[in-house]
């Protein structure tokens, strides 16, 4: 979230889509409401469903799942048009008056792909997407040998009328959004769209700056292959809108789990390092070599400034190197570059499941984690798993991933006893049990206590880890073994080394000096062994170590930030700056400088977050800067600091996105119609796809001809809650929503067996008929939509009872993956659906 | 004070009929209600494991922390200081007692074996050691020093770590410092899907 | 241990005088439910079984988001779910916490027989004993909302408490405190009258219902629980909210006036006959009848 | 009605047999307990009843199931004796000259049979109230059985249970002091079962006819 939960009660406006907020967070779903009841604010719900959000709304849009992109480039359309843009935010804070190279291409003209498609690779050659150079070309000549980059000075044009400006581009490209093609694609009737777009822009009515409106979504828009280019489109409508920045604005991401945020933040993924540090590849030769690839250089207008804060990713990176390998990483031995994995491909999810499938993978460790049942295509997974040769689960409950050779499928193929994967299944500690901290979906650091003792003989989860840990290392100590540098030298020196106590490593993440430190302006100093004040202190000359830059400030010798708990928030606006941490710095409201003017006033005195104070020359506020402090009004520094450009990316130039620096619509991989904005693409070019045996792809020519997705229920927890009978009480058994008139035709009544198949497999459960679905027109013909609750598998009280199917809903789903992000598509697919 | 219906017969049958005609009144001006189950409980301040809204939450324990207690949850209940939650909770937050007290909790390792048919007992240092040395196997068999390029890469494809979304941070660190020292690659969580 | 009390101030089954009746200052406790920002999360549903320990029962899955049919004994708090459609074909999809009104008039005190099984606070609240209970379900006809409920093991009744327990210390009750959306609202009778009158012409002026209003039937007397409705002249539609409820007028009949007929003709008949024997007498004395039958065949 | 079953004293007739008089007892007994705990639910000046009979609970719960036994006897002795309650010509003339009844000049009235017409009002009275107490107490006997759709059901019982039961008191009071007060033998006829003729003489006309060929000549 670039807000947070309380700060929503200062909008105006809300677009919840690809959420169900009310469903699946009720209580920070308060505060939308509370923004109902106190400003009266408006409310506009998009699902595939109509959920329990629409049910609160003030007008609900029923969409063909995965044609999000479609209706907000709609929206987009609509602003321009008529002329419900935030002119000078736009002007000043995005790039939208940055001139683009001359040879670049839309998909109107090239298509349906950008310039630089390469056919045969399925990839892009992004030269073409890229800042002309001040100057004129030649200026902006690539360096012999080095990737392209971008133009440290920037043509531009501030009255926006250059046609090869990024405002002319982004409404020429989203002209062809047209309510007509919007109601073909998403099935969302030419009115009601414009009904929707009327009240979503009638906040920069006649330009008017002080009402701000916010984007709000969850896994409904990640689910997709194209899942980021939605969450962009939104993005590029907020900075159109000029609602980033601003209280009661934004893009908020509703995260579906307590810490998988700061899952993200401590980079428990492939692709990147703690503090979003880009993991080295092979062709990164050295520690030099990567920080020259991961730094970038600040590219702008001449007259404009840019804080281009990722140029000091070498000192984030070195102080993480310090806080993995302490003494062992030097400046002599390239702050141990060595020890690091090369990622040379992606390794995400799917592409795990199919390595393991296929083979590569032998071994697995899966923590709280129950691999078969939350990624797409279960079958596929529980195969993957039968030719594993070890598994190892830490669990508080039966779940389906240690049980996968119990798994119905199994029993069905009758092959339990050839599987020769040996499974470890150990007893965790559930979250009473537990202290450590959390961190929202609002990005705030929050320290629990444990409560009881973990039961019978289950182990707190660092132990088990940091046990497993130590005994490999002892292995490698007594037996050596391939490069045991690494392991030998990493640091683990807690206390407990067989337990770590979480407050320590929480010391850790913050950072401390490793020598004396002294602040040249300020003259403060810091002692060495003392935790640091915060990620402004980090050197890349080995004198501090740091965990996670971004978590800098979290355990100060002040003590544990996360566990501060002063309620109060004396500017009112939800701020609330005593209680836990919030990364970075304590901000609770990102990019918060762009809630001024060009001046440094707010938009909306009403609503103060920040402003320029003349009299100290410096940044003041109810919430921390996200800005220089000093940086005067006039030296027009960028408020997007993290952005090379300081400005916010309507156009993401070069790398930024593998499928274009505009969001195109594409169909889902599987959808019942072909694109009609080009018909010889329909999906997205560089989406990737497996092509084993479990791999398989339904087409409405082979009766695959209802849309389908999947959803969570407020009653239950993902797969966790089917252990609780409270929960189960609630709601009982899984279900299949479809719409009442669907029913009828294939003589369905609620409550009777449906059986539902995909390409990849198949789902049994009871119908709930309902009004809450309707069909709906995609291009001119018939076509239903049904959703699905997963929360059931084939261990759970119900399940233990028989009273469900005992299978997984993600059977059905395929795994076409983002080509950014790597999440997998498991909403939007096709599949049957018939009488059982 | 409350006039049970033992007292209530006693009553009658001494007084006798006769002055129970009369209505003799033996209600209190008050009636009992069921004692405060948290009056003298012990609180701990936690966080709700489910969504990311990170709701407070304070779980009821009896007993004071004396020594020799061991603390059973008796009812858990939102932090009203919390800016967030405010005190409330969603359904299943709200239930969170049950989760704390389930007896579907697993309470012993336990091992499947090739080919087995159900899980065996197994103990926690047998099969800490077990692991140990599968990992150490496994990663010494298939560890790449240097790619086809002979490019050093020190990179282990063979081993995964899939984490959860309810670990805590920390928890989640030392899990990214010994994976990534071990050189896996197929390192991901439940942040990505 | 707690010695938590509440005055009373109404006794069900109850001869003579109420002690605690007029006995001291108090305000009226009253759960505001605003419909409008309902969810249906059932958060209130859960905290209400969580806090009072009550035992988990079976479900089956109904067509329905709705947990079960109605509340029952052990689920004193249910969300009523209901798909409406509007004559513009829009789809309402209204959401009713359902369980005790708290009536300030309630129709199961009224009916029920049995001392003190059903008392009435001085704040409003309506709270069933369950130690005075005898299971005649009296309860059950009196009371015009459906709520009371019979354990058929123990044969006693039961209903959402408000959570006297918690009232009487100072706490809100536990669905109060858990409502998300903050839908619920617990103060004064009169705060919340005021709160739900605020919010129903905001839905009036700033959003297109202009029916909203206030829930809070006088048929009864007013309810310790008013809702928030967006078209108030069709309560029906949230689940068969009654739009007038009253006390049944048979149990007002039984318990009015058939009462003090019944009563005076008992006593009356007592009376006539005794005064029949003083002045009429047997129609003949034992003597006589007992005397030989003159002529009969033995 | 064999008049053989049991030895009757000389100048006695057998009026009442066994089944009978057990059946009479039993409902009379039934009926007790179900006055004394149906006055306990009544009002709150007789629960003080309930408490003696064992408290509230247990009044609750045997008073339905001695509703059930005293509907039994009444049906049994409805089976038994419905024959010789038919109301006939006679008896009109005994309810329109009912004033001299009441005023011991029983001379005035016309001869009444083995049962007199009040006798027989008491008679179809406890039947038709036994027949609606059951249906109602039925009723309120499980009213969380009752769907809420149907609950005019049990507003209608409330009503029916209670204004029926108050009839059978009426009733019920009229028997007792006639059968113990007001006509001295009618309880000896319900313990031993045998009247003496002058009784069926006197109270009889019709009967003593009837068995006796003679007419009961008036009195004095």
């Amino acid at each position: 979230m670039t807000n947070g939960w309380v700060d929503m009660k200062n909008t105006d406006m809300m677009l919840i889509m690809g959420g169900n907020p009310a469903e699946n967070h009720p209580c920070g779903f308060k505060w939308a409401i509370e923004a109902k009841r106190t400003r009266s604010a408006k409310m506009i719900s998009v699902d595939p469903r109509f959920t329990r959000t629409s049910s609160v709304a003030d007008m609900f849009c029923q969409i063909r799942a995965g044609t999000d992109i479609a209706f907000l480039g709609g929206l987009i359309n609509y602003a321009i048009e008529n002329n419900r843009i935030a002119k000078e935010y736009l002007v000043n804070y995005t790039n939208a008056a940055f001139v683009i190279k001359s040879d670049f291409k839309l998909p109107a003209d090239t298509d349906g792909v950008f310039s630089g498609f390469d056919e045969t690779k399925f990839s892009y050659d992004k030269t073409t997407w890229n800042y002309d150079a001040a100057g004129g070309p030649g200026h902006n000549a690539a360096v012999a040998g080095t990737p392209p980059g971008l133009p440290g000075s920037v043509d531009y044009d501030l009255t926006l009328q250059n046609p090869n400006c990024v405002f002319q581009l982004l409404k020429k490209h989203y002209s062809r959004y047209t309510p007509e093609i919007i109601e073909r694609i998403t099935g969302i009737p030419k009115e009601q769209f414009l009904k929707a777009a009327e009240l979503y822009t009638s906040i920069r009515k006649d330009g008017d700056m002080k009402k701000a409106g916010t984007i709000i979504y969850a896994v409904g828009w990640t689910h997709h292959s194209f899942g980021t280019q939605i969450i962009r489109t939104a993005a590029m409508l907020q900075l159109l809108l000029g609602n980033v920045g601003r209280a009661g604005g934004g893009v908020n991401a509703l995260r579906g789990h307590s810490n998988i945020q700061g899952a993200t933040d401590m980079a428990g993924l492939f692709d990147t390092l703690p503090g979003y540090l880009k993991v080295p590849t092979p062709g990164d030769a050295s520690f030099d070599a990567w920080m020259k690839r991961a730094t970038p250089t600040a590219s702008k207008p001449a007259p404009w400034d840019s804080w281009n804060y990722y140029g000091n990713t070498s000192k984030f990176t070195v102080s993480l190197m310090k806080a993995f390998y302490g003494d062992a990483a030097t400046k002599q031995n390239d702050w141990a570059f060595d020890y690091l994995p090369k990622v040379d491909r992606d390794y995400s999810w799917t592409n795990l499941w199919n390595d393991m499938y296929n083979g590569t993978v032998k071994g697995m460790l899966a923590f709280g984690m129950n691999g078969v049942a939350i990624g797409p295509d279960s079958n596929k997974n529980i195969d993957a798993l039968k030719k594993a040769e070890w598994l190892v689960v830490g669990e508080i409950y039966q779940d389906e991933t240690s049980e996968f050779w119990k798994s119905p499928r199994v029993i069905a193929q009758g092959d339990m006893k050839q599987i020769q994967t040996t499974v470890y299944r150990l007893p965790c500690a559930g979250f009473a049990e537990k202290d450590g901290s959390f961190t929202n979906s609002a990005r705030w650091l929050l320290w629990k206590n444990a409560a009881v003792p973990t039961p019978g003989d289950c182990r707190l989860d660092q132990a088990i880890v940091a046990q497993i840990f130590l005994k490999v290392r002892d292995l490698y100590k007594k037996e050596g073994g391939k490069f045991p540098d690494p392991i030998l030298n990493l640091t683990w020196a807690y206390t407990t080394p067989q337990s770590p106590a979480l407050s320590e490593v929480l010391k850790e993440l913050n950072g401390k000096a490793l020598a004396d430190l002294e602040d040249p302006a300020t003259k403060v100093q810091i002692k060495a062994g003392q935790q640091l004040p915060g990620f402004a202190w980090l050197k890349d000359d080995g004198t501090t170590a740091c965990g996670n830059w971004i978590y800098s400030g979290s355990f100060t010798e002040a003590g544990n930030q996360t566990a501060r708990r002063d309620p109060s928030d004396p500017s009112n606006m939800g701020v609330h700056p005593g209680w836990g941490w919030s990364w970075p710095a304590n901000r609770r409201v990102l990019y918060n400088r762009a809630s001024c003017d060009v001046e440094g006033k707010p938009w909306d005195p009403s609503r103060k977050q920040i402003w320029w104070n003349e009299g100290s020359g410096k940044w003041v506020g109810n919430d921390v800067p996200d800005f220089k402090v000093d940086s005067k009004p006039k030296d027009h520094m960028g408020p997007f600091i993290m952005n090379p450009e300081g400005v916010g990316r309507i156009f993401a130039p070069l790398a930024a996105f593998a499928d274009g620096p505009f969001p195109e619509f594409y169909e889902p991989i599987e959808s019942p119609i072909d694109n009609l904005f080009h018909a010889g693409r329909t999906h997205n070019p560089v989406v990737t796809k497996f092509k084993d045996a479990d791999d398989k792809f339904g087409t409405v020519k082979e009766g695959f001809n209802v849309v389908c997705t999947t959803f969570r229920l407020t009653e239950h927890y993902h797969y966790w809650t089917k252990n609780n009978p409270m929960n189960v009480q609630l709601v009982p058994e899984p279900f299949i929503e479809m719409a009442a008139e669907m029913a009828d035709e294939l003589g369905i009544r609620g409550g009777e067996h449906v059986k539902i198949s995909s390409a990849r497999g198949d789902y049994i459960a009871k119908a709930m008929v309902t009004k809450r679905i309707k069909s709906m027109m995609i291009d001119g013909k018939k076509t239903y939509q049904i959703g699905i609750p997963f929360h059931w598998g084939y261990r759970g009280i119900a399940e233990d009872e028989g009273k469900t199917a005992r299978t997984l809903v993600n059977a059905l789903s395929h795994t076409a993956v983002d080509p950014n992000a790597h999440t997998p598509e498991f909403k939007g697919f096709l599949v049957k659906v018939e009488k059982v | 004070m409350q006039a049970t219906r033992r007292d209530f017969l006693k009553f009658t049958t001494i007084g006798g009929a006769a002055a129970a005609i009369f209505g003799f009144d033996l209600q209190p001006a008050y009636a009992q209600l069921r004692v405060l189950k948290i009056a003298r409980a012990s609180e701990t301040r936690s966080t709700c494991p489910y969504c990311a809204v990170g709701c407070g939450t304070i779980i009821y324990t009896i007993g004071d922390k004396a020594k020799n207690v061991t603390p059973q949850v008796v009812h858990v209940e939102g932090d009203p200081d919390h800016p967030t939650n405010r005190g409330t909770l969603c359904p299943k937050g709200a239930s969170l007692e049950q989760d704390i007290l389930n007896d579907r909790r697993l309470l012993k390792p336990q091992v499947r074996r090739p080919g087995g048919t159900q899980w065996e007992d197994i103990s926690w240092d047998d099969a800490l050691n077990e692991i140990a040395a599968r990992i150490k196997k496994t990663r010494d068999d298939s560890f790449i020093e240097k790619d086809a390029k002979g490019v050093t890469v020190n990179r282990l494809e063979s081993i995964s770590w899939i984490g959860g979304c309810t670990d805590t941070n920390e928890f989640n660190y030392l899990v990214v410092k010994a994976m990534r020292a071990l050189g896996v690659v197929h390192l991901e969580n439940q942040a990505r899907v | 241990m707690s010695q938590a009390t509440l005055r009373v101030q109404k006794i069900s089954g109850h001869a003579g005088s109420v002690p605690g009746d007029d006995a001291q200052r108090e305000y009226t406790v009253c759960k505001l439910i605003d419909t409008t920002t309902c969810i249906g999360c059932k958060a209130c549903e859960v905290a209400c079984m969580e806090w009072n320990d009550l035992p988990f029962g079976e479900t089956v899955f109904d067509n329905t988001y709705q947990t079960m049919p109605e509340t029952r004994w052990n689920y004193w708090n249910l969300i009523l779910f209901n798909e409406h459609e509007k004559e513009d074909g829009s789809l309402m999809w209204l959401m009713r916490k359902n369980q005790c009104m708290h009536c300030a008039d309630p129709g199961c005190l009224a009916a029920c027989p049995s001392d003190g099984a059903i008392v009435q606070y001085t704040n409003g609240i309506v709270d069933f004993q369950q130690a005075n209970c005898i299971g005649c379900g009296y309860c059950i006809t009196g009371c015009p909302f459906d709520i009371p409920k019979m354990n058929p093991k123990t044969n006693r009744v039961f209903k959402c408490t408000l959570c006297s327990d918690r009232v009487s210390e100072g706490l809100e009750p536990a669905c109060i405190k858990s409502c998300p959306t903050g839908c619920l609202h617990f103060g004064s009778k009169e705060d919340m009258k005021d709160l739900a009158e605020k919010r129903a012409m905001q839905l009036r002026t700033d959003y297109n219902f202009p029916q909203a209003g206030v829930y809070d039937p006088a048929g009864v007397g007013g309810t310790g629980v008013v809702y928030v409705l967006h078209d108030a002249t069709k309560p029906e539609l949230y689940g068969g909210l009654p739009s007038n409820p009253s006390i049944p007028w048979s149990v007002r009949l039984w318990k009015g006036p058939l009462k003090w007929l019944g009563n005076a003709a008992m006593i009356g008949g007592i009376l006539g006959l005794v005064v029949h024997y003083l002045r009429f007498g047997p129609k003949e004395r034992e003597e006589t009848i007992k005397q030989p039958h003159e002529g009969a065949e033995p | 009605m064999s008049q053989t079953e049991q030895t009757v004293p000389a100048g006695h007739v057998l009026r009442y047999n066994f089944k009978e008089r057990l059946t009479h007892w039993v409902a009379a007994g039934s009926y007790l307990y179900l006055l004394l705990t149906g006055l306990a639910f009544w009002s709150p000046w007789c629960l003080w009843i309930a408490a003696m009979l064992g408290g509230g609970q247990v009044s609750r719960m045997l008073h339905p199931w001695m509703g059930l036994i005293f509907a039994v006897c009444v049906l049994i002795m409805y089976a038994m004796w419905a024959s010789h309650m038919h109301v006939e010509e006679n008896d009109k003339i005994w309810f329109k000259s009912v004033g001299y009844y009441v005023q011991n000049e029983d001379e005035k009235m016309p001869p009444a049979g083995r049962y007199n017409a009040g006798q027989k009002s008491l008679f179809w009275g406890f039947v038709v109230c036994m027949v609606l107490l059951l249906l109602s107490g039925l009723v309120l006997w499980f009213p969380e059985n009752i769907p809420w759709s149907w609950r005019y059901l049990r507003y209608a019982a409330v009503l029916v249970h209670a204004s029926s039961a108050l009839l059978t008191i009426g009733l019920f009071l009229l028997h007792i002091y006639m059968g113990v007060f007001a006509e001295r033998g009618a309880l000896d006829s319900m313990v031993h079962g045998d009247v003496p003729l002058n009784f069926v003489k006197r109270y009889h006309p019709g009967w003593y006819k009837e068995i006796t060929g003679q007419p009961a000549s008036p009195k004095k």
